[in-house]
C-alpha cells in the first residue's frame, strides 16, 4: 500500500471499529436483560462486517469479502434464533430479567 | 487519487457510522430504542465500508459480489429487528421510564399468540 | 504476538474447565464449546502465525510462494471445527433429552444409571 | 410469470456474485435458481412482481435518502450529552393490503429516521412502530403514508 | 414463526442463501470456501426456511429426507476415490476431466470436485436433520 | 501317554450320551477306560524299570516352550495306577451311588476329566503342562463340589475350593515360571538333572515358597485345610476318590516331584515339618469331634496328608519311603472307607455316627471292607498301613530334635487315627440297630466291589510287601530322591524300636477309642472355645473383601458426572504440570523478543476475553450461550486477521448455526435461572481451572519455542496449483492431500445425524413426564408456526 | 496439465495394484456400505444383511491382508497418490491386520445375535448404520499410519458409539450416556490437543515420519511430556485407572448387543492407538513413561478386580472385569518386550472374543431371569444347560484358567515380567486373578447354580423369568457358541495366534519395515 490517506483512513476507521467492539461487548456484559445481549450480537456481527471490509482493504486480499458477504447474509439467522428463544419464553409467562430474584 | 479519497471518506465515514451506532447501543435507555441505533447506524456503516471495497478492488467480480452484500445487509437487518423487538414486546422486555406512548400495551393475547388491531 | 495468543489459549482452556465442573449440563456443553475453540486456536498457535497473507495462491502466479500463512494446521483445524461441531450438537441434543426424560439438567440428580452406593449385599453364595 | 422473473433475477444475481456475467455463467446461474426456486415453490404463490422499475428505482433512491438521514439523526442523538428523547411504540394504520407490501413497509420503516417496526396486528391493520420520539405520532404516521407508504402502493399497483 | 414479515422474506432469502451455498461450494477449490462452507449456508438457508414455514414445508422442499441426502453425500465422496482404481492410482487420487460445453469452453470435473459436492451434501443432510428434528421434538 | 491323558477327556464327551442308552450301567462300561489305563501302565512297569524313566515327547506350543512331554518315572508310575486303578472302582461305584439321577451322565463326564487331568499332573515333565493339568483338577472338583448346586452349601464349599485351589495355583504358577526362567528350562526331568542349581541360587526361597503354596492349597495342610472338610458336599464317589485318594495328593506328589531340587534344606524342613506336623495334629483332633462319617474321614484325610508332608520335610530315604508306602496305604483304605461311608448313607440315609449302629449284619460285605481298610488305617499287621507306620517310626528315630518332635507327633496323630479309623469303621456296623431314616440292605456289587478290593489290596498289599519293596516302592522312593534307593522291605522286622512305639500308638488309640465319647465331648469343648477356623476366616474374608471393594469402588464410581470431570481436570493438571517439571521443559518466557501485537489485534484479543469473562460470570445460562457468540466471533476475527479465511468463514457459520440449534434446544427447556457455583466448589474450580489452563499455555508456550519443521506445508503450497489444480491450499488440502481426513470427518457428520434423529425419535413407550409436556408444547407450536 | 517431472518429484508414478487395495476394504467396505443402508434405511429387512456384508467384507479384506502382511511384511497405501509423509498413508503391520480381523469377526458376530435384541424402531433409527459405523473408525484407526488420521477416525467410533448408546432412550441409556459422552470427549479432545502440540514439535503427523522426526528433535522434555498426555488421552479411552470412570458408568445401559461391541472393541482401540504410539513414536518412552504403564496398569488390574467383586449387576460387573483385562494389556507395553508385548496382543484378541462372549450371554441370562440383578437371577443350568455350559467356559477364560483362551497371554505376560525383574508386576497380575476368580467364581454360582433368586429356599429350584424360543435362542446362542469354540480353540490350539502375535510384536519391536513400507520401496522420498 503506497497511498498516504488509505493507510491513515484504515487507520482511523480500525480504531473505530475496535472501539465498537469494545463498548457493545460492555453492553453485553451489563445487559440487562437477553434482549440487549442479542441484540449486542447482532451490531457485533454488523460490525464484524465492516472491520472485514477494512481488512480487505489493508491488506489488498479482497477474498475476505466473502466472509462478509455470508455474514451479511446469514449472520442474523442467530438473532433469529434468539428471538424465538425470547418469543418463547414470553409467551410462557416466564421471568426475562434475570436481575430479578427468582 | 481521487479514487484514493473516495475510499478513505467512505472507510472513515462507514467506521464512524458503525462506532456511532455502537455506542447508541451502549448508551441508549432500553432495549427498544438501542435497536435504532444498531439497525440504522449498524447498516449503514458495514454498508459504507462494503462500498470502499467495492470501489478499492476496481473489478467487476468483486464490485457486484460488495453490492450484493449490502443488499443482504438490508434485507437481512430489518428482519431481525423486527423479530427482536417483537419478541422482546411479548416478553415483557420493559420499555424506559421516558418513554410516552405504549400503544401496544395490552394489544397481545394472554399467551403473546394473537395481536389485536388498534381501532 | 504468539506469546499473546497462547495466553488467550490458556486462559480459553481454564474457563472451559472451570465451566465443565459445574453441575448444570447445559454449562458443561458451554465448556464443551469453549474446549473447542481453545483446541483449535491452539492448533493454529502451534502452526506458527502469519500476519494477513491466506494460503490462496494468485490467480496467474509461477513460482514459489513465500510468507503465506501456514495451510496444514488451518486444514486441521477445519476438520476439528466441523467435529466439534457434530459432536457438539450430540452432546447438547443428549443434554435436552436427558433433561426431558430425566426432569433436570443437574448433573448431581442424574444418577440412575449407577447404584446410589453399592449395596452392602449379605454374603451369600 | 411472476417465477419466471424470480428465476430471471436469481440467474442474474448468481452471475452477479460470481463477477462473470459470460452466458455460461448466467445458465449455470439460472439452473441454480431452478433449483432455488423448486426448493420454495410453494411460498411462491404469494406473488412477486418487480415490473415497475421506474416506482423501484424512486422507492430505492428514497430509501437510501431516509437511511442516511435516520443515521445521521440517530447520530446526532447518540452523541448529544443528554438523552432527552421521549420515545413510545404508536400504532400505524396500513394502508396496503399485500403481504408484501406490508413487509416492504415495515422494513423500510425500520431502516428509516426514528422509526421501527414492532409487529403487524393478525388483521393486517395496524403496524406497530416503535419511535425514538414519540411526541407527535400523528406527525410520524402523516410522514409514513405519504411516503413510503405511498411509493410502496404505486409499485405495486 | 408466526410474522407477516418473515414468512413474507424468508423464502427469497432462503434461495439467495442457497444460490450463495453453490457458488461458495464450487469456487472453494481456488477462493475461500469449499464443501463444508457451502454446506453451512445451505443447513443455514434450511433453518431460515424451517423457522418461517415450519418443519412440514422443508420436509416437502426438499423431497428428499436430509439424512438420506447425508448418506447420499458420504456414497459420493467415498465413491469420488473409485475411478482411481480405474486410472491405477491410489483411492482418492484426483483425476480431472475437461467436459466440452460447446463454444470452445470446457467444464472442469474432477474427482476432488465430486468429493467436495459429497462433503456439501453431508454437511447439508445431516445440519438440516438434526434442525428439523430438534424443531419438531416433542 | 498321550492317549492315556487324553482318552478321559475324550469319552467324557460321550459320557452322557452313553449314560442316555444305558443309564445307571455305564458306570461299568466307562470303568473299562481306567482299568485299561491301568493295564497300560502296568505293562510299562519293566520298561521304567530298566530305563528308570520313559519319555513321550508331543510338541504343543513350542514357540512357549510349552510341549507335552510325559515322563513316566517310579512315582509317576505309582500315581498313575493308583488314579487308573482307584479311578476303575470309582466308575463303578458311582454308577452304583447314583443310580437314578438325573445328572450322572454330567457326572461320569466329571469325573473322566478329572482322571485325565490328574494323570496329565503326574505324568508331565514340563512345568507349565504340569500346571496346565493341576487347574483343571481344580476346575474339575469346582464342578464335582458344586454337582449338588441347589444347595447354598455345595455351592459355598466348591467356591472355596476354587478360590483356595485357585490362590495356590497361581502362586505354583509364579513358582513355576521363575524357577523355568531362572534355570532356562521348563522340564521338570531336566531341572531334576541340574543338582544344587535351585538350591543355590538366590531365588531359591520365593521359588520355594510359591511351589509350596501350591502344594499346601492343594493337599489342605493348615491353614488352607478348611476347603477339604467342605468339600464333602460333593456325592462321596467325589470323596472318595478326589478329596481323599487322588487329587489332594497331587500336591504330596509336587512336593515329591521337586524334592530332589529343593528339599533337604532347612527351609524345606521346617516349613513342611511345621506345617505337616500342625496339619496332622489339628486334623485328628477336629476329625474327633466329628459325628458325621465323611466329616470323620475328611478331617482323619487332612491328619494324612500332614503326616506326609511331615515326612517329607523330615526328609531321607527313610522318611520318603515312609511317605511312599503312607501314601499308598492311605489311598487304598481312605477310598475304601469313604465309599464305605457312601454306602452307609445310600442305605441307611444318614452319616450321623450318633444315629448309626447294627447295620454290619445288614451289610455284612460291606462290614468287612469297612474293617480291614480300618485295620489299615489302624495300622495293624499285617496291611500295608503297618508297615507303613513301621517304616516312618524307623525313619524318624534320628535323635536329632527335629525328627523327635515330628515322632512323637506322628505317634500322636496315628493313635488318633487310629482310634478314629476303628469309631467309623465299627461304630455304625455293631451294636443296637440305629435309629436311621431308611431300612439298610447290602448294597447293590456297584456299591461293594470298589471297597472290598481296596481293602483286600491293602492287605495284599502288606503280605507282599517283600516284592513292592523291590519293585514299585523302590522305584518311586529312587525316583523322589532322584537316586538309586535301597529299599528292603519286611511285613515282620523283629521286634524293634518302630514296633514298640508301633504298639504304644496302638495302645493309646485303643484307649481313645474305648473314652471315644469324652474325648470328642473335649474337642468339641476345645474347639468351641477357640471359636474360630479358617473356614469361618473365609467367609470374614470375602466380607472384608467384599466391603472394601465396595467402598473403593464406590470412592472413585461416585455416579457424579461433576466428580468425574473434577477428578479428571485434577489428573489433567497433573499430568501436564508433573512431566514438564520433571523433564525440564517450562519454556522461558523473554519479554523482549516477544513480537508486540498491533493494537487492533490487542483489541480482538480484549475482546476475547471480555467474552470470556462475561461467559463466565454469566448468572443464567442463556446469557453464558450469547457471550459465547462474542469469543467465537473474536476467534472468527483473530483467524482472518492471521491469513486464515477459510476458517474465518467456517467458524462464523458454525458459530451462527451453533446460536441457532442452542436457541432450538433451551426452548424446550425449563430451567432454574441461577445455577451458579458456591462455596468451596467454585473455589476448587477456580484452582483446577488456573492449573489445567496455564499448563496448556505453558505447554504451548514450550512447543512454540521450537523451530517447526515446514516441509509438510512447502510441499502442499508447491504443488497445490502446480498438479492438484486448486489455488485455495487449504481446500486443496481437505479434498485431495488429506482427503481420507474430510472423509472421516464427513462421516462423523452424517454418523451425528442418524444418532440425533435417533435420540430424538426413539423413545420408550409410557414415557409419562415426556408425554404430558409434549401436549403443551405442541399446541405451543401450532401457534408458533 | 502439470508437467511431468512435478508430478514424479511429487506423486507416486508407479501404477497401484489391485493387491493395495485390499488394506482399504476393511474401513471402506462398511462406511460405503453404512452410507446405502443409511439411504434405505427404512427398509428395515435389508439392515441386516447390509451389515452381515459389510462385516463379512472387512473380515475376508483384513485376512487376506493379513497374509499379505506375513509374506511381505507391512503394507502401505499413500492415499491420493501422493507420498508419505504428505500424504494420508493406511500402513498395516500384523498388528493392525489381526486387530481389523478380531474386529470384523467381532462385529459380524454381533450383527448375527442383533435381531434377537434389536426391534424394528431401533433398526428403522439406525443401529446397523450405527454398528457399520463403528467398525469404519475402528478399523479406520488401525489401519491408518497418520495420526491425525487416527484422531478421525477416533471420532467416527466416538460418535457412533454415543448413537448405539442412546438407541432405545430409556432413562438409564441417557444418564450413562451422558458421562460417557462427555468424558469420552475430553478424552478425544486432549488427543487432540496432544497431536497438535506434536505436530508443533515436529512438523509432521505421519508415524513413520514421527519415528525420525521425534528422534532427531532435542526438545526431549516436551516431547516427553506429551508422551505422558497422549498416555493420560488414552488411558481414558482404554478405561485404565484412573480414568476409567465413564465405563462403569455406561457400559450396562444399552441393549446388550451394544454393550458386546463395546466392550469387544471400543477399550481395544485406546489400547491399539497406546501400542502404536508407544512402538513408533515414542519407542523408548522416555523411561518414565513405561513405569507409568506398569503402575496404571497394575492399579488397574486390582482396581478392575475390586470392582467385580463390588458389583452386584452382571453387566457392571463384566464392565469391571473389561477394565481389569486392560491393565494385564497395559503391563505389557509397560514391559515392552517381544514376548510381553506378544502377551498384550494375544491377550487383546483373546478380551475382545471372551468379553463379547461374555456379554452376549448376559443377554441371554438377562432375558431368561428377567433381571440384570445377580442376586434376583438364578437356575440358569435347569432352565438350559447350554447356556450354563457356554457361560462356565467363558468364566473360565476370563478368570485365565485351562483349557480356554486367557490362560495363555497371562502366562507369557508373567514371564515376560520376571524376565524383566518386574515382582511388583507378578504380583500384581496374579492378585487381579485371583480377584478375578472370586469375583466371577461368585457371580457364577449364584446365577448359574443357585434354584432361583437370593430368596429361592435352599435346595430348590423356581423357574422364573421367561423361557426363550427356540428360535430366538438359536439365534442368540450361534454367535455366542462361535466365541465358545474359538477361545477353547485359542486355549487347546494356541499356536497359530501365537505366531500372529509373535509377528506383530516383532513388527512394533522393529519398526524398520513399516517405515519402509510407508514411504514405498524404491519410490522417491523429498
Ligand atoms: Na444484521
Ligand atoms: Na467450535
Amino acid at each position: 500500500m503506497e497511498n498516504i490517506y488509505l493507510d491513515y483512513a484504515t487507520l482511523i476507521a480500525q480504531i473505530l471499529l475496535i472501539i465498537g467492539f469494545i463498548l457493545v461487548t460492555i453492553r453485553l456484559i451489563i445487559g440487562p436483560t437477553l434482549s440487549d445481549r442479542i441484540l449486542c450480537l447482532d451490531m457485533l456481527v454488523s460490525l464484524g462486517i465492516g472491520f472485514i471490509a477494512i481488512f480487505a482493504i489493508r491488506t489488498q486480499q479482497f477474498a475476505y469479502i466473502d466472509v462478509a458477504i455470508a455474514l451479511g447474509l446469514i449472520g442474523f439467522l442467530a438473532t433469529v434464533a434468539f428471538a424465538r428463544y425470547i418469543l418463547w419464553q414470553g409467551q410462557n409467562q416466564m421471568q426475562l430479567d434475570e436481575k430479578k430474584p427468582n | 487519487m481521487i479514487i484514493e479519497l473516495i475510499i478513505a471518506a467512505l472507510i472513515v465515514i462507514g467506521a464512524a457510522f458503525s462506532l456511532i451506532g455502537a455506542l447508541g447501543v451502549l448508551r441508549f435507555q432500553d432495549v427498544y430504542v438501542r435497536m435504532h441505533a444498531a439497525s440504522k447506524a449498524g447498516t449503514l456503516g458495514a454498508g459504507l465500508l462494503l462500498l470502499g471495497v467495492a470501489v478499492a478492488s476496481a473489478e467487476l467480480g468483486l464490485i457486484t459480489r460488495a453490492i450484493a452484500g449490502v443488499l443482504f445487509l438490508i434485507l437481512t437487518t430489518p428482519v431481525s429487528a423486527h423479530l427482536l423487538a417483537r419478541a422482546s414486546v411479548i416478553a415483557g422486555v420493559k420499555t424506559c421510564d421516558e418513554t410516552v406512548v405504549n400503544l401496544i400495551d395490552g394489544k397481545y393475547s394472554e399467551n403473546g399468540q394473537t395481536l389485536d388491531s388498534e381501532k | 504476538m504468539e506469546f499473546y495468543l497462547t495466553i488467550l489459549v490458556g486462559l480459553i482452556f481454564a474457563a472451559s474447565t472451570y465451566m465443565m465442573q459445574s453441575r448444570s449440563v447445559i454449562r458443561l456443553v458451554l465448556g464443551v464449546a469453549l474446549l473447542g475453540n481453545a483446541v483449535n486456536l491452539l492448533i493454529f498457535t502451534v502452526g506458527r502465525v502469519t500476519r494477513d497473507i491466506p494460503p490462496i495462491i494468485p490467480a496467474d502466479f509461477h513460482g514459489t510462494l513465500t510468507g503465506i500463512a501456514n495451510p496444514l494446521p488451518q486444514a486441521l483445524i477445519l476438520t476439528a471445527i466441523v467435529i466439534g461441531f457434530a459432536l457438539f450438537a450430540f452432546v447438547l441434543v443428549l443434554t435436552y433429552r436427558a433433561y426431558e426424560s430425566l426432569g433436570t439438567d443437574n448433573s448431581d440428580e442424574m444418577r440412575i444409571a449407577e447404584p446410589k452406593k453399592t449395596q452392602a449385599s449379605k454374603l451369600t453364595y | 410469470m411472476k417465477i419466471f422473473t424470480l428465476h430471471i433475477i436469481l440467474s442474474l444475481a448468481w452471475a452477479a456474485i460470481a463477477g462473470n456475467f459470460s452466458i455460461l455463467n448466467i445458465s449455470v446461474g439460472f439452473v441454480f435458481g431452478l433449483l432455488a426456486i423448486w426448493l420454495v415453490r410453494e411460498q411462491l404463490g404469494a406473488g412477486v412482481y418487480f415490473r415497475k422499475s421506474r416506482k423501484i428505482i424512486s422507492l430505492m433512491f428514497l430509501f437510501i435518502y431516509e437511511l442516511v438521514l435516520s443515521t445521521v439523526k440517530v447520530a446526532i442523538l447518540v452523541i448529544k450529552p443528554k438523552l432527552d428523547f421521549e420515545p413510545g411504540i404508536i400504532a400505524y394504520p396500513l394502508a396496503v393490503k399485500s403481504d408484501l407490501e406490508i413487509t416492504l413497509l415495515a422494513n423500510l420503516i425500520t431502516l428509516t429516521p426514528g422509526t421501527l417496526s414492532v409487529d403487524v396486528s393478525d388483521d393486517k391493520k395496524t403496524l406497530y412502530v416503535h419511535a425514538i420520539d414519540a411526541t407527535d405520532p400523528a406527525g410520524i404516521i402523516a410522514d409514513i403514508s405519504s411516503g413510503f407508504e405511498r411509493k410502496v402502493i404505486e409499485v405495486f399497483e | 414463526m408466526n410474522t407477516i414479515i418473515l414468512r413474507t422474506i424468508a423464502p427469497a432469502l432462503t434461495a439467495l442463501m442457497i444460490i450463495f451455498s453453490l457458488f461458495v461450494l464450487l469456487r472453494g477449490h481456488n477462493e475461500p470456501g469449499g464443501g463444508f462452507i457451502g454446506g453451512l449456508i445451505a443447513a443455514s438457508a434450511m433453518a431460515l426456511y424451517g423457522i418461517s414455514s415450519g418443519v412440514q414445508a422443508v420436509r416437502r422442499a426438499l423431497y428428499f429426507h436430509p439424512v438420506t441426502m447425508g448418506g447420499f453425500g458420504v456414497l459420493m465422496a467415498a465413491c469420488s476415490g473409485i475411478p482411481s482404481y480405474i486410472n491405477n492410482v491410489p483411492f482418492l487420487s484426483g483425476i480431472w476431466w475437461k467436459v466440452p460445453l460447446g463454444d470452445g469452453e470446457y467444464f472442469d470435473l474432477s474427482t476432488p470436485m465430486i468429493f467436495d459436492i459429497g462433503v456439501w451434501f453431508v454437511v447439508v443432510g445431516a445440519i438440516t436433520a438434526i434442525m428439523l428434528t430438534l424443531e419438531e421434538a416433542d | 501317554m498321550l492317549l492315556a491323558v487324553l482318552s478321559g477327556f475324550i469319552l467324557a464327551l460321550f459320557a452322557p450320551l452313553l449314560k442316555r442308552f444305558l443309564g445307571y450301567r455305564a458306570g461299568w462300561v466307562l470303568a473299562l477306560l481306567p482299568a485299561s489305563i491301568f493295564v497300560y501302565f502296568l505293562g510299562q512297569y519293566d520298561q521304567v524299570m530298566s530305563q528308570h524313566a520313559i519319555f513321550e515327547y508331543h510338541p504343543w506350543i513350542p514357540s512357549l516352550g510349552l510341549n507335552l512331554t510325559f515322563y513316566l518315572d517310579g512315582i509317576s508310575l505309582l500315581f498313575a495306577l493308583l488314579i487308573s486303578g482307584i479311578g476303575t472302582f470309582i466308575m463303578i461305584y458311582s454308577g452304583g451311588y447314583l443310580k437314578g439321577h438325573v445328572h450322572l451322565g454330567r457326572f461320569f463326564a466329571f469325573m473322566l476329566m478329572f482322571m485325565a487331568s490328574m494323570l496329565g499332573v503326574v505324568l508331565s515333565s514340563n512345568l507349565m503342562a504340569i500346571f496346565l493339568f493341576w487347574e483343571l483338577t481344580s476346575v474339575t472338583s469346582f464342578l464335582l463340589i458344586g454337582f449338588d448346586h441347589l444347595r447354598q452349601a455345595s455351592r459355598r464349599a466348591a467356591l472355596q475350593a476354587l478360590v483356595v485351589t485357585g490362590l495356590g495355583g497361581l502362586a505354583m504358577l509364579a513358582g513355576f515360571v521363575i524357577l523355568g526362567t531362572s534355570v532356562g528350562n521348563f522340564e521338570m526331568a531336566d531341572i531334576l538333572s541340574f543338582g544344587n542349581v535351585v538350591k543355590d541360587s538366590e531365588l531359591y526361597i520365593p521359588i520355594l515358597i510359591l511351589i509350596l503354596l501350591g502344594a499346601f492349597t492343594k493337599s489342605a495342610q493348615f491353614p488352607f485345610h478348611f476347603w477339604l472338610p467342605n468339600a464333602m458336599e460333593a456325592p462321596t464317589p467325589v470323596s472318595a476318590f478326589l478329596h481323599s485318594a487322588t487329587m489332594v495328593k497331587a500336591g504330596i506328589y509336587l512336593m515329591m516331584r521337586t524334592y530332589p531340587i529343593l528339599g533337604d534344606t532347612i527351609e524345606w524342613s521346617l516349613l513342611l515339618g511345621i506345617f505337616g506336623g500342625f496339619t496332622l495334629l489339628a486334623g485328628t483332633f477336629i476329625a474327633i469331634r466329628q459325628t458325621d462319617l465323611k466329616q470323620m474321614l475328611a478331617y482323619t484325610t487332612m491328619a494324612s496328608l500332614g503326616l506326609l508332608t511331615m515326612l517329607l520335610g523330615a526328609g531321607g530315604e527313610g522318611a520318603i519311603e515312609g511317605a511312599v508306602l503312607y501314601l499308598l496305604a492311605h489311598s487304598l483304605f481312605k477310598g475304601g472307607l469313604f465309599m464305605v461311608a457312601g454306602t452307609i448313607y445310600h442305605e441307611a440315609g444318614t452319616l450321623d455316627i450318633t444315629k448309626l449302629g447294627g447295620l454290619g449284619r445288614k451289610m455284612p460285605i460291606t462290614f468287612f471292607a469297612a474293617l480291614i481298610a480300618a485295620l489299615s488305617m489302624g495300622g495293624i499287621i499285617p496291611l500295608v498301613g503297618f508297615i507303613a507306620k513301621e517304616s516312618m517310626y524307623h525313619a524318624l528315630l534320628h535323635g536329632d530334635p527335629l525328627s523327635t518332635i515330628l515322632l512323637v507327633v506322628a505317634i500322636i496323630g496315628n493313635a488318633m487315627m487310629f482310634a478314629i479309623g476303628f469309631a467309623v469303621a465299627l461304630k455304625p456296623m455293631m451294636g443296637k440297630l440305629g435309629d436311621m431314616p431308611k431300612q439298610a440292605h447290602e448294597g447293590s456289587i456297584m456299591l461293594w466291589l470298589g471297597p472290598l478290593t481296596l481293602g483286600l489290596c491293602g492287605l495284599a498289599a502288606g503280605i507282599g510287601i517283600a516284592y513292592l519293596g523291590h519293585t514299585i516302592v523302590h522305584s518311586a522312593v529312587s525316583a523322589i530322591g532322584n537316586e538309586n534307593a535301597e529299599t528292603d522291605l519286611h511285613l515282620w522286622g523283629g521286634i524293634n524300636a518302630p514296633l514298640i512305639l508301633s504298639l504304644l500308638t496302638m495302645a493309646w488309640g485303643g484307649v481313645i477309642f474305648y473314652f471315644y465319647d469324652k474325648v470328642r465331648a473335649f474337642a468339641d469343648r476345645v474347639l468351641n472355645w477357640i471359636g474360630w477356623g479358617p473356614d469361618k476366616g473365609f467367609d470374614q474374608f470375602l466380607a472384608l473383601l467384599l466391603w472394601v471393594s465396595q467402598r473403593i469402588t464406590d470412592t472413585f464410581q461416585t455416579g457424579h458426572l461433576k466428580t468425574y470431570m473434577r477428578n479428571t481436570f485434577i489428573l489433567l493438571a497433573l499430568v501436564i504440570w508433573v512431566p514438564m517439571i520433571a523433564y525440564d521443559a517450562l519454556p522461558d518466557i523473554d519479554l523482549s523478543t516477544l513480537t508486540k501485537p498491533t493494537f487492533y489485534e490487542a483489541g480482538i484479543l480484549l475482546i476475547a476475553v471480555l467474552g470470556l469473562y462475561a461467559v463466565l460470570i454469566a448468572k443464567s445460562r442463556l446469557t453464558s450461550i450469547v457471550s459465547l457468540g462474542i469469543l467465537g466471533f473474536a476467534v472468527a476475527i483473530l483467524f482472518m486477521l492471521f491469513g486464515a479465511p477459510d476458517l474465518s468463514f467456517t467458524q462464523f457459520m458454525v458459530e451462527t448455526l451453533t446460536a441457532v440449534i442452542l436457541a432450538l434446544v433451551m426452548t424446550r427447556l425449563k430451567l432454574d435461572k441461577n445455577d451458579a457455583k458456591y462455596g468451596m466448589e467454585a473455589v476448587v474450580a477456580t484452582i483446577v481451572a488456573i492449573a489445567v489452563g496455564s499448563g496448556f499455555a505453558a505447554l504451548l508456550l514450550r512447543v512454540m519455542q521450537t523451530e517447526l519443521d515446514m516441509s509438510l506445508s512447502d510441499y502442499f503450497t508447491k504443488y497445490s496449483a502446480a498438479i492438484a489444480h486448486g489455488h485455495n491450499i487449504v481446500n486443496v488440502i481437505l479434498v485431495d492431500f488429506r482427503a481420507l481426513d474430510t472423509l472421516g470427518e464427513i462421516s462423523v457428520v452424517m454418523t451425528t445425524g442418524v444418532v440425533i434423529l435417533a435420540l430424538i425419535r426413539l423413545k420408550p413407550k409410557n414415557h409419562k413426564h415426556a408425554s404430558q409436556k409434549s401436549k403443551s408444547k405442541s399446541k405451543l407450536k401450532e401457534s408458533a408456526s | 496439465m502439470a508437467d511431468q517431472n512435478l508430478i514424479s518429484e511429487a506423486m507416486r508414478t508407479t501404477p497401484t495394484l489391485l493387491a493395495e487395495w485390499k488394506i482399504l476394504t476393511p474401513m471402506l467396505a462398511p462406511l460405503v456400505l453404512a452410507a446405502v443402508s443409511l439411504m434405505l434405511r427404512q427398509k428395515d429387512r435389508w439392515q441386516f444383511h447390509i451389515a452381515v456384508t459389510a462385516a463379512l467384507i472387512a473380515m475376508i479384506g483384513s485376512g487376506f491382508l493379513l497374509f499379505d502382511i506375513i509374506i511381505d511384511g507391512p503394507q502401505s497405501l499413500v492415499m491420493s497418490g501422493w507420498l508419505a509423509p504428505f500424504g494420508i498413508a493406511f500402513t498395516a503391520d500384523s498388528l493392525s491386520a489381526i486387530f481389523a480381523f478380531v474386529a470384523s469377526l467381532v462385529t459380524l458376530l454381533i450383527i448375527l445375535y442383533s435381531p434377537a435384541d434389536v426391534d424394528k424402531a431401533a433398526t428403522k433409527s439406525g443401529y446397523y448404520t450405527l454398528i457399520m459405523m463403528l467398525l469404519v473408525g475402528v478399523n479406520g484407526s488401525f489401519m491408518t499410519g497418520d495420526i491425525f488420521n487416527l484422531y478421525v477416525w477416533f471420532e467416527v467410533m466416538l460418535i457412533s458409539s454415543f448413537g448405539l448408546l442412546i438407541l432405545g432412550g430409556k432413562k438409564i441409556q441417557l444418564d450413562g450416556a451422558v458421562k460417557y459422552a462427555f468424558l469420552n470427549l475430553l478424552g478425544t479432545t486432549f488427543f487432540l490437543i496432544a497431536t497438535g502440540l506434536l505436530y508443533g514439535v515436529t512438523g509432521t503427523l505421519n508415524f513413520a515420519d514421527l519415528f525420525a522426526k521425534v528422534a532427531a528433535s532435542e526438545a526431549t522434555g516436551t516431547l516427553a511430556t506429551l508422551s505422558i498426555l497422549f498416555l493420560f488421552a488414552f488411558g481414558i479411552k482404554a478405561a485404565a485407572f484412573p480414568m476409567y470412570f465413564w465405563l462403569p458408568a455406561a457400559y450396562h445401559t444399552p441393549r446388550v448387543a451394544v454393550s458386546a461391541i463395546f466392550a469387544g472393541l471400543l477399550t481395544k482401540v485406546g489400547v491399539y492407538a497406546l501400542i502404536r504410539i508407544f512402538t513408533i513414536v515414542f519407542p523408548d518412552g522416555n523411561g518414565a513413561a513405561f513405569e507409568l504403564f506398569g503402575v496404571i496398569g497394575g492399579l488397574t488390574i486390582i482396581i478392575g478386580g475390586l470392582g467385580v467383586i463390588a458389583q452386584t449387576e452382571l453387566r457392571r460387573m463384566l464392565a469391571y472385569l473389561l477394565m481389569s483385562g486392560v491393565g494385564i494389556m497395559m503391563i505389557g507395553i509397560s514391559i515392552h518386550t517381544q514376548l510381553s508385548l506378544m502377551a498384550t496382543v494375544q491377550y487383546t484378541v483373546h478380551s475382545m472374543l471372551m468379553m463379547t462372549g461374555l456379554y452376549l450371554l448376559s443377554g441371554v441370562i438377562g432375558r431368561m431371569a428377567g433381571s440384570f440383578e445377580i442376586a434376583k437371577i438364578g437356575g440358569i443350568v435347569m432352565q438350559n444347560h447350554f447356556v450354563a455350559i457356554a457361560y462356565f467356559g467363558l468364566a473360565l477364560a476370563a478368570m485365565g484358567l485351562p483349557p480356554f483362551s486367557g490362560l495363555w497371554p497371562k502366562y507369557m505376560m508373567l514371564m515376560a515380567a520376571f524376565e524383566q525383574g518386574y515382582y511388583w508386576l507378578i504380583a500384581a497380575i496374579l492378585t487381579g486373578s485371583l480377584l478375578t476368580i472370586i469375583g466371577v467364581g461368585r457371580a457364577s454360582i449364584q446365577m448359574i447354580w443357585r434354584g432361583g433368586g437370593v430368596n429361592t429356599p435352599d435346595g430348590q429350584y423356581e423357574a422364573r423369568g421367561k423361557r426363550l424360543e427356540g428360535k430366538q435362542l438359536r439365534i442368540m446362542m450361534l454367535p455366542i457358541s462361535i466365541i465358545f469354540v474359538l477361545t477353547l480353540w485359542l486355549g487347546i490350539s494356541p499356536n497359530t495366534l501365537i505366531r500372529q502375535s509373535d509377528l506383530a510384536a516383532y513388527d512394533l519391536l522393529n519398526v524398520e519395515q513399516y517405515i519402509e513400507a510407508t514411504f514405498g520401496k524404491g519410490e522417491h522420498i523429498e
